[in-house]
């Protein structure tokens, strides 16, 4: 039983490591911009695709393709909020979510068309897996799991120890105060929309490379990002951190020990429940 | 009669004689498909649709359908359902009320054929079924409506009878159960494992877009079953062997996905495989295919530039079902004839599948055609043929026609 | 003035640890305008959105009218007698000022709303009373002008004025203002202490947290001085710019 | 130093700034007076970019900033201490204060920090809490010296005193005074007329998006419409 | 004379789709009207909540679903007469709304709208799962239509049920709870401080919305002959928050307008084949920002441009 709940725990873990990358690109675009990013999932899956790509028909070595791929879901992410969330951002924030739905179909429809309806899987070559007593971890998985922490650990010290982070939290904070302190609230949301989709392009990688991409993957991904804002508190990054390992651990033992068809709608009323008693969230600021 | 009125006679009915020849020759019959040319369900329905398109062309250069005195080349219109039902039906509609088409072609997924097999029983149309599986298609008896592929449950009394004399007794299953069809295939392995006095200790579920098998495997690996079987779409069950593999389960493992070698690679080690059975009808896989699956694999390859899908040829064997129906019915135009006749065909000597007839019929009397099944094993990177299934689709046939 | 309107009894209020109101015993009469002030952060804003529902006290009671008002919603509150406004203009910018008005009449309407879905019925004919209620809220705040205007249109002080009519609206024994005269000027001002005056004169209790010295001075009958979040001083005018305490604390030498 | 022009300002197609000119030279303290939603913040946000000008023309030290962008601004060495105060509530004191120095590059910026700490000490008592745990008039000195470490050439201020208690009112005239006698640059815009003009050289009085009457402080103060309308007399 | 010129746009539509099946040669473009007139009465109940109140909600193809089902299913296991089996559905969904309005309302903004889309998820997995009841996946079929199946006659059916319903909706917005509604969306705190309960008026518009998709789905069911969950999908929730933002949010013309733009639409773009995705995300995106005032806003900035150059030239 022990044992069983451990290995469940560790299962969890490297889901939630994405869960966390995925949900921390969305709550900085939201913190900043308030926009419910909706097509953050179907761009971190354009990465994905892209990486294996490079990595197959282009015989790059996957550590050679993850940059290219990051740098061009950059590009793709500065270029979605130039085009797109700029006109609208003095809109009414239901507009800003249309056009997030509206960009998913395009990323959705743009990533068939030129990487095809067939899963693909980004190839590592790391089949090894580690025991230790009875509890099985996969190198892939380990390296996963540290890959993302190695990133949380790296964006939270951009965002506090350098000059651009304390400005992104300072427009996030108070954005008219932000101008008259001379920050550019021009570049800000590029920097943001870049930082985010790298994270999301690399949480793409992860599920490329540990599961597989295929059509849908992203929607589905990006609905449990949400999820995990909602558990640690809208534009929280402690909270996004928190929320997606409790996300993924709880499907994990939910899927083990409860009901694997239900898994996702355990881990959903878990997300109300946490709503009812704390509607800010586990880690969100008190209204 | 004066003479005048009788020239004039003449040379009309001479004139319509000569028109009708000149137009039987250039005769066109035009059969729609409603398939997923986009979307998820894109990989099972554009290469339905694309086998469509090619024996069209095929019959076609072989000199169209015959019916009495005139000739029809064929035409295929293909809508996209997006294995949505109301797409689905949207597309059916179409190609009945704007289109005037009386044959409609494709359907590789259950929620779309059955929307339209619900009111195609009213319209004056043909419908042929390909790879959906779902068995409740072929139980209504819906007398213009038939299909190429065996309802999932046959397959899986096949493989119940097969798994019970590999002598395992506690057989832990994983799969796509809230799929109707992957749950009758699960059914009828477990009523001919009991008789050999096994049982399922475990119905563990996967949804289409899961990856991440690991949890279910876990309390899987925690009740140390003889065996695990795994039914559902090749995309998430590759990931279940090789996951088993990773959490140390050395167990024999069955399975019902239908998956290519390079499907199966892409996310698998050769090595992770080795041994994994798959028991399934013996769709087109080279080695057991015959002379006509080889030439199909070949003419597939050289017109569209990738390999067919193992279950493509359903929708392939559906237009020269029709055509052998049509020409013995005499008619194009009399659905009720066509449909009366694709009841009575025998299998027709050009499909890829190898039909196993109920009483030399291809179609039974519930419009279902069947299959041989077989047990493939991976052995060494491959898929290799072990041996036929037993199966009886004299029994079966009986058995679905007490459903309804 | 016999019974209270209002009568607040040893009154808390924590947000985590902070205790941001602790202790405090304070009642209004009818008639009464009764000033709240303090520093910045002494708890004035937090007793309001105490008294008038928005938070749940950590510990005390709230009688109004002699009735426990304390676990009641916010929206109850308004229909037994107690209205607010706002520290910042709050308002509804695409209806019109008399739209807006009318708004402040759902607390104490008799027929239900839903009632007036029926495209026949009641709330024509109740709606004839309310067109001359809100007339007469709209004059007294001199806001009749500006009756079928656009709220977005108004000046930020018309809108303050309108905060305080929409609050009217709810016929109540008792209003809280607060900080009203932010972002005044002087004859603005002055409106506004009419405006206050003449509120009082219908027998309503006035409540008025308020920055402004010589405003408060002039109107109040009564103050009480907040400090970390509790009293330290109630009395006249007079008496409060005497107080030691209250000098120290938040007037300063200079006032 | 500062020249405004025939400024004119609208907000949604509604102009509230009619024209306004006005100057402030080096070393001057300039106060705008007058009512509520007259356009004095108007004047002012339009003066360092945060709304833009529908109209005039706006020099910086000879240099045309009519339609530069807010940070370019600050970079000129404008910079405005907003009304109600605005500190970035979820940082730190000391988080603020480098933010204040967003534009800057050389190496005194921990040496202005320190200053700004000696100039007020419960900063640095304050140092390492969140910004908007502080009091009113403690946010308020947060500001102003978040203002100042951008060794700006001149200083807006909006609105100082609002929402203040009036000790800490006169406190922050106080350091204003301070500041002032630094040498500071100042434009000043403030509700509270007679403070604001005792702590003025010069003044303009707004009047529904135009300025009615400028001139130095103690000639204002003493004009009797002015007594009567602002100051309450 | 004015209300004249206000009624006089419907009048000509309520002429034109009654004489719709007279004229239309192609039948197919009868099946996609009725599956319009549906999404008519769905996205009149979307508007409720998302264009009158302002809370976007992404589970109103799961109330539909519920509708849906809820008719099929009492009469496959209640034998009820169909007519009665229609008229329960939007009850039953009124219930499952009760029941998830009260948690998803306490919150707003983007939570609501993620609440509501995890709501539509639960609906969906549920009809999957609990396939005792709802035969999953596989859908139910043969489910009996009115008039054996009579198109025209059915059509005609969900004209009148969408000209009720969109009439009920105009009543609703001319309304004090209307009104309220509005100022919820403005304001929510200050609805509050006025003693306006606002919770009940939000839970009205939630409840009376969700009965609108249940209808609408039990129409869907008994027009089409076939349900499964596939059908109820957030996909379609997202088609109704399209119907209400293309036609013009908050208005009583746009929901319906939108409606047909959503049916027809997919039609349209048939030609763009496999692009079809890209091109409908793409409309999308440029409509909301070179249109976020809907068909319907542009209309009236239109109209009301026309009738001011007019006045414009008499004085």
């Amino acid at each position: 039983m022990l044992i069983e709940i451990l290995q469940q725990t560790i299962n969890g873990l490297a889901i939630g490591g994405v869960y966390v990358l995925i949900a921390l690109g969305l709550t900085t675009v939201f913190g900043i911009l308030g926009i419910a990013h909706f097509a953050h999932g179907s761009i971190s899956m354009f990465g994905g695709y892209l990486t294996y790509f490079l990595a197959t028909s282009q015989g790059l070595p996957v550590l050679a393709a993850i940059p290219v791929a990051l740098a061009a879901g950059i590009l793709l992410g500065v270029l979605v909020e130039v085009l797109a969330y700029r006109p609208v951002r003095n809109a009414n924030h239901i507009n800003a979510f249309i056009v997030a739905l509206g960009l998913t179909m395009m990323v959705e429809g743009i990533n068939l068309q030129l990487f095809g309806h067939e899963q693909v899987v980004i190839p590592t070559g790391l089949s090894r897996v580690f025991r230790f007593g009875g509890i099985t971890v996969p190198e892939l998985r380990l390296y996963v799991i540290v890959a993302a922490i190695v990133l949380v650990v790296a964006m939270m010290i951009f965002v506090e120890r350098t000059k651009t982070g304390q400005a992104i939290r300072a427009v996030a904070e108070n954005r008219d105060a932000a101008i008259l302190m001379g920050v550019n609230v021009r570049t800000i949301p590029l920097i943001v929309f870049g930082m985010s989709t790298a994270l999301g392009v690399a949480a793409g990688i992860m599920v490329g490379a540990l599961f597989a991409i295929a059509p849908g993957i992203g929607e589905g991904l990006v609905v449990k990002g949400f999820a995990v804002l909602i558990l640690g508190g809208l534009g929280s990054f402690p909270g996004a951190i928190l929320g997606g390992t409790v996300l993924g651990i709880t499907e994990s033992i939910a899927a083990g020990f409860i009901s694997s068809a239900y898994k996702d709608v355990i881990a959903f009323v878990v997300m109300i429940l946490v709503l009812l008693i704390r509607p800010q969230g586990l880690l969100g600021r008190a209204p | 009669m004066s003479k005048h009125k009788f020239t004039r006679a003449c040379a009309a009915l001479a004139l319509t004689l000569v028109a009708g020849s000149s137009l039987a020759a250039e005769k066109k019959l035009t059969v729609g498909v409603a398939d997923a040319l986009t979307g998820g369900g894109a990989v099972y329905g554009l290469p339905q649709a694309n086998a469509v398109k090619m024996a069209a062309e095929e019959i076609n250069a072989a000199g169209g359908i015959k019916v009495g005195a005139d000739t029809y080349k064929i035409d295929v219109i293909a809508y996209d359902d997006k294995a949505n039902p109301t797409e689905a039906t949207n597309a059916v509609r179409k190609l009945i009320d704007r289109d005037g088409v009386k044959y409609i072609l494709g359907f590789c997924c259950s929620g779309s054929t059955s929307a339209v097999a619900s009111f195609i029983g009213n319209e004056k149309a043909v419908m042929l079924v390909g790879n959906a599986a779902e068995r409740s298609i072929t139980t209504k008896k819906i007398p213009n409506l038939v299909r190429t592929r065996p309802p999932a449950d046959y397959t899986g009394q096949a493989a119940g009878t097969f798994i019970a004399r590999k002598g395992q007794k506690r057989i832990a299953v994983l799969g796509a159960l809230d799929v109707g069809f992957y749950a009758q295939y699960v059914d009828s392995v477990e009523r001919e494992i009991k008789k050999a006095g096994g049982e399922i200790i475990a119905r563990e579920v996967f949804s289409l877009k899961d990856r991440d098998m690991t949890p279910q495997l876990t309390k899987i690996r925690g009740l140390n079953p003889d065996a695990i079987l795994v039914v559902g779409y090749v995309e998430p069950a590759a990931f279940v062997y090789r996951q088993a593999v990773e959490l140390g389960m050395n167990i024999p493992r069955y399975g019902f996905t239908s998956g290519s070698e390079e499907q199966f690679l892409r996310v698998t080690t050769s090595e992770q495989m080795e041994g994994v059975w798959d028991l399934r009808p013996t769709e087109l896989t080279l080695l057991s295919a015959s002379k006509n699956g080889i030439a199909y694999h070949a003419n597939y390859t050289k017109k569209y530039n990738a390999s067919p899908s193992p279950s493509s040829p359903y929708a392939y064997d559906q237009l020269y079902a029709l055509k052998a129906a049509i020409e013995a019915a005499g008619t194009v135009d009399n659905t009720d004839a066509v449909a009366k006749a694709l009841r009575n065909l025998a299998v027709p000597p050009q499909v890829v599948m190898q039909y196993q007839p109920v009483d030399g019929k291809m179609f039974d009397v519930n419009g279902q055609a069947y299959t041989s099944n077989g047990a493939f094993q991976w052995q060494k990177g491959k898929w290799v043929f072990v041996e036929d299934l037993p199966s009886d689709s004299k029994a079966y046939s009986q058995f679905l026609s007490t459903l309804n | 003035m016999t019974e209270p309107i209002l009568r607040v009894d040893s009154l808390a209020k924590s947000f985590g640890g902070v205790r941001a109101v602790r202790d405090l015993s304070f009642t209004v009469s009818a008639g009464e305008i009764l000033g709240l002030i303090g520093p910045n952060g002494s708890g004035k804003s937090t007793t309001v959105n105490v008294l008038s529902g928005v938070f749940p006290p950590t510990a005390g009671s709230i009688l109004l009218g002699g009735e426990a008002i304390e676990g009641l919603p916010e929206a109850q509150r308004v229909g037994r007698g107690l209205s607010r406004t706002f520290q910042t203009a709050r308002v509804f910018p695409e209806f019109t000022v008399r739209q807006h008005v009318a708004m402040g009449c759902h607390a104490i309407r008799q027929v239900n709303p839903f009632a007036s879905i029926l495209p026949f019925g009641a709330w024509r004919g109740e709606q004839a009373g309310i067109d001359g209620q809100v007339d007469e809220i709209l004059r007294l705040c001199a806001l009749h002008p500006v009756a079928d205007r656009p709220v977005a249109s108004l000046s930020s002080g018309q809108q303050r004025f309108l905060m305080i009519a929409t609050a009217l609206a709810a016929r109540p024994k008792i209003l809280l203002v607060d900080e009203p005269a932010a972002g005044l000027v002087e004859h603005e001002r002055q409106d506004l202490a009419e405006l206050i005056r003449g509120i009082r004169q219908r027998g309503i209790a006035v409540v008025i947290i308020e920055h402004h010295m010589a405003l408060i001075m002039a109107l109040c009958d009564r103050i009480v001085v907040l400090n970390f979040g509790a009293k330290i001083a109630e009395g006249s005018p007079a008496e409060i710019r005497a107080n030691r305490a209250v000098i120290d604390a938040y007037l300063g030498e200079a006032a | 130093m500062l020249a405004v022009r025939d400024l004119r300002v609208s907000y949604g197609g509604i102009e509230v700034v009619h024209g306004v000119s006005l100057d402030v030279a080096a070393g001057e303290c300039v106060a705008l007076i007058g009512a509520n939603g007259a356009g004095k913040s108007s004047t002012l946000k339009a003066i360092c970019g945060l709304v833009p000008a529908s109209g005039g023309a706006i020099t910086f030290e000879g240099r045309d900033i009519t339609r530069a962008s807010g940070h370019a601004i600050v970079r000129a060495g404008i910079t405005m201490c907003p009304e109600g105060r605005q500190v970035f509530p979820q940082m730190s004191v000391i988080q603020n204060l480098r933010m204040g120095a967003y534009t800057r590059n050389d190496s005194e910026q921990e040496a202005d920090l320190s200053r700004m700490m000696d100039m007020f000490p419960i900063l640095r008592e304050r140092q390492s809490q969140a910004a908007g745990k502080l009091s009113g008039g403690e946010q308020e000195m947060l500001a102003i010296a978040r203002a100042l470490m951008a060794r700006p050439r001149i200083c807006l201020f909006d609105e100082p005193s609002l929402g203040l208690a009036p000790k800490i009112v006169a406190s922050v005239f106080e350091t204003l005074a301070r500041i002032k006698a630094m040498g500071m640059t100042i434009l000043l815009v403030e509700q509270n007329s007679m403070m604001a003009l005792n702590l003025a050289d010069r003044a303009y009085l707004f009047e529904a998006g135009q300025i009615v009457m400028e001139g130095a402080a103690g000639a204002l103060k003493n004009h009797p419409d002015v007594m009567r309308a602002y100051l309450g007399h | 004379m004015n209300r004249i010129l206000v009624l006089l746009p419907w009048l000509l539509a309520l002429a034109l789709l009654a004489v719709l099946p007279q004229v239309l040669s192609v039948k197919y473009y009868l099946h996609l009207s009725i599956l319009a007139l549906i999404w008519v009465i769905v996205a009149q109940g979307q508007n409720l909540i998302q264009g009158f109140t302002g809370y976007v909600s992404i589970v109103q193809a799961g109330f539909m679903g519920i509708g849906a089902y809820g008719s099929t299913l009492m009469g496959l296991n209640f034998q009820w007469p169909l007519w009665a089996t229609m008229v329960m559905a939007p009850l039953i969904t009124a219930l499952f709304a009760l029941a998830t309005g009260y948690p998803s309302l306490r919150v707003k903004g983007h939570y609501f709208a993620i609440v509501t889309l995890a709501f539509n998820l639960i609906i969906v997995i549920v009809l999957v799962n609990y396939s005792e009841l709802t035969k999953g996946e596989a859908g139910i079929s043969n489910i009996p239509k009115p008039w054996g199946g009579n198109r025209e006659a059915f059509y005609y059916l969900a004209l009148a049920l969408a000209v009720s319903l969109t009439g009920l909706a105009a009543l609703i917005a001319r309304s004090r709870v209307g009104e309220i509604l509005l100022a919820i969306r403005q304001n929510e705190d200050l609805v509050a401080a006025l003693g306006i309960a606002a919770w009940k008026y939000k839970l009205f518009a939630f409840v009376i919305s969700a009965m609108y998709a249940g209808l609408g789905g039990a129409l869907y069911a008994h027009f089409q002959g076939f349900i499964n969950p596939e059908i109820f999908g957030v996909a379609q929730s997202l088609d109704a928050i399209l119907a209400v933002i293309l036609g013009g949010s908050g208005t009583i013309a746009g929901p319906a307008i939108g409606a047909f733009l959503v049916v027809f639409l997919p039609e349209i773009l048939r030609f763009a084949d496999s692009f079809r995705l890209i091109l409908y995300g793409l409309i999308l995106v440029l409509a909301t920002i070179f249109m976020p005032i809907g068909i319907v806003g542009i209309a009236k900035a239109a109209f009301a441009r026309l009738t001011r150059r007019e006045a414009g030239h008499g004085g």
